[in-house]
């Protein structure tokens, strides 16, 4: 399995902070992205977002980085702290 | 110099820091260096000609933590710094609090100056924190998250 | 902004001066400005090479107010920052002790770093004062004015 | 008369801190040094050093500024503060 979690602007449009996913068809972060947009037209809208960044296991990623059972991967807008 | 094993470099915390403690620290025990730079950044009462009335911040637990010591990492692998100190508020603020602190002791000051930047231009574009202001226009109050700035893009390419 | 008449934007002073209470005034009743930048010099415990144990500063009472004065005013107008406060202590200080003070108030935190260091390194070329060390080299004590550094000449130099 | 005043290494050098001269013989800061090398030996070694500076009325001068009755001028080594 797959953990993924969303912040901020990102996890407010979707109404959810977390969930998992099965590994087995997914490779890459985007193809989670892929995955997670065939859920409805809300979420497909939400990742039109270009913006939006994602990490893997705390790091800054690609959409083409590699993904493996037990990840951590996460999908959130732009920074704005400090 | 004496190591300090009980100062840790990075804090995210709901509660307030006191700017002198955080200096005491980074200058006890400390003879050999005589620069000490800090940031602080509060809650301004304006952001985009709109009235802020409070602030919540938002992170990523882990992350954060992990990207800071990374930025942290690489300015001491730029510039001969000494001591650093990152602290980052979470939670809801108020106008006029302080949200983060970033100290840096060196020899030598410009090592202080550049690194203290260095560090504030990373943390604003690669640290994951967000903020949600809570502001009132024309007499209305809404919530908005903060858009990311194309200018603090810019600041951070400068250093590369 | 409220104005703040009674803030003294410089002070040479013999007495020690308390960070938080200097940058408590930077602050109050600003909330407008959402970045302090703050540098603090310290005596160092060594200096090229020898044990330093004290340190006298003098100065030119008169002109190292106008001089810091000027270099203030020059800071305001190329950089958008809201408040200053320079303190420079004169006399005898000893190790670990605070020599110097500048902070800086500003809207975005690019022009208090900025501002902050052209303040540091114009104080270290034209402001008229001294130091002379008590430095202790092979068991001997002896007393040396400190001489100017190229390099604080060259810092002053990228400004313009 | 103008008021002339040393500093720092400078005053303990030519163990004076402060002076005063007739304003008739001088027209610049560089005619005030020549006098005062007249003085002695010991004043002209002093003021040898190139890298002396100058003020007159708290504002950093060049040797050829002109000075008049009632100025202060000042000579000093390079500013070691901060």
């Amino acid at each position: 399995m797959i953990n993924v979690v969303f912040f901020a602007a990102l996890r407010e449009q979707l109404g959810c902070a977390q969930l998992s996913l099965a590994a087995d068809d997914v490779k890459t972060v985007d193809d989670i992205k892929r995955l997670l947009c065939e859920k409805n037209e809300q979420w497909q809208q939400t990742f039109a977002n270009t913006s939006l960044l994602s990490a893997v296991n705390h790091d800054m990623v690609d959409g083409d980085h590699l993904v493996k059972p037990g990840d951590e991967v996460a999908f959130f807008p732009p920074v704005t702290g400090g | 110099m004496k190591k300090h094993n009980n100062l840790a470099e990075i804090s995210i915390q709901t509660d307030d820091f006191s700017l002198a403690d955080e200096v005491a620290l980074l200058e006890q025990d400390n003879l050999t260096d005589g620069a000490v730079v800090t940031f602080t950044g509060r809650v301004r009462n304006h952001n985009n000609g709109n009235a802020v009335t409070a602030l919540t911040l938002e992170h990523y637990p882990g992350m954060t933590e992990k990207s800071l010591a990374n930025i942290i990492k690489q300015a001491k692998e730029r510039w001969h710094i000494g001591r650093v100190k990152v602290i980052h508020r979470i939670g809801e603020l108020s106008i006029g609090d302080q949200i983060v602190f970033v100290g840096v002791t060196s020899k030598h000051r410009q090592d202080a100056f550049a690194a203290n930047e260095f560090i504030m231009d990373y943390l604003k574009v690669s640290a994951p924190f967000w903020k949600k202001e809570k502001i009132t226009n024309a007499g209305k109050i809404s919530e908005n998250w903060l858009a990311a700035k194309d200018s603090d893009n810019d600041k951070a390419k400068r250093w590369s």
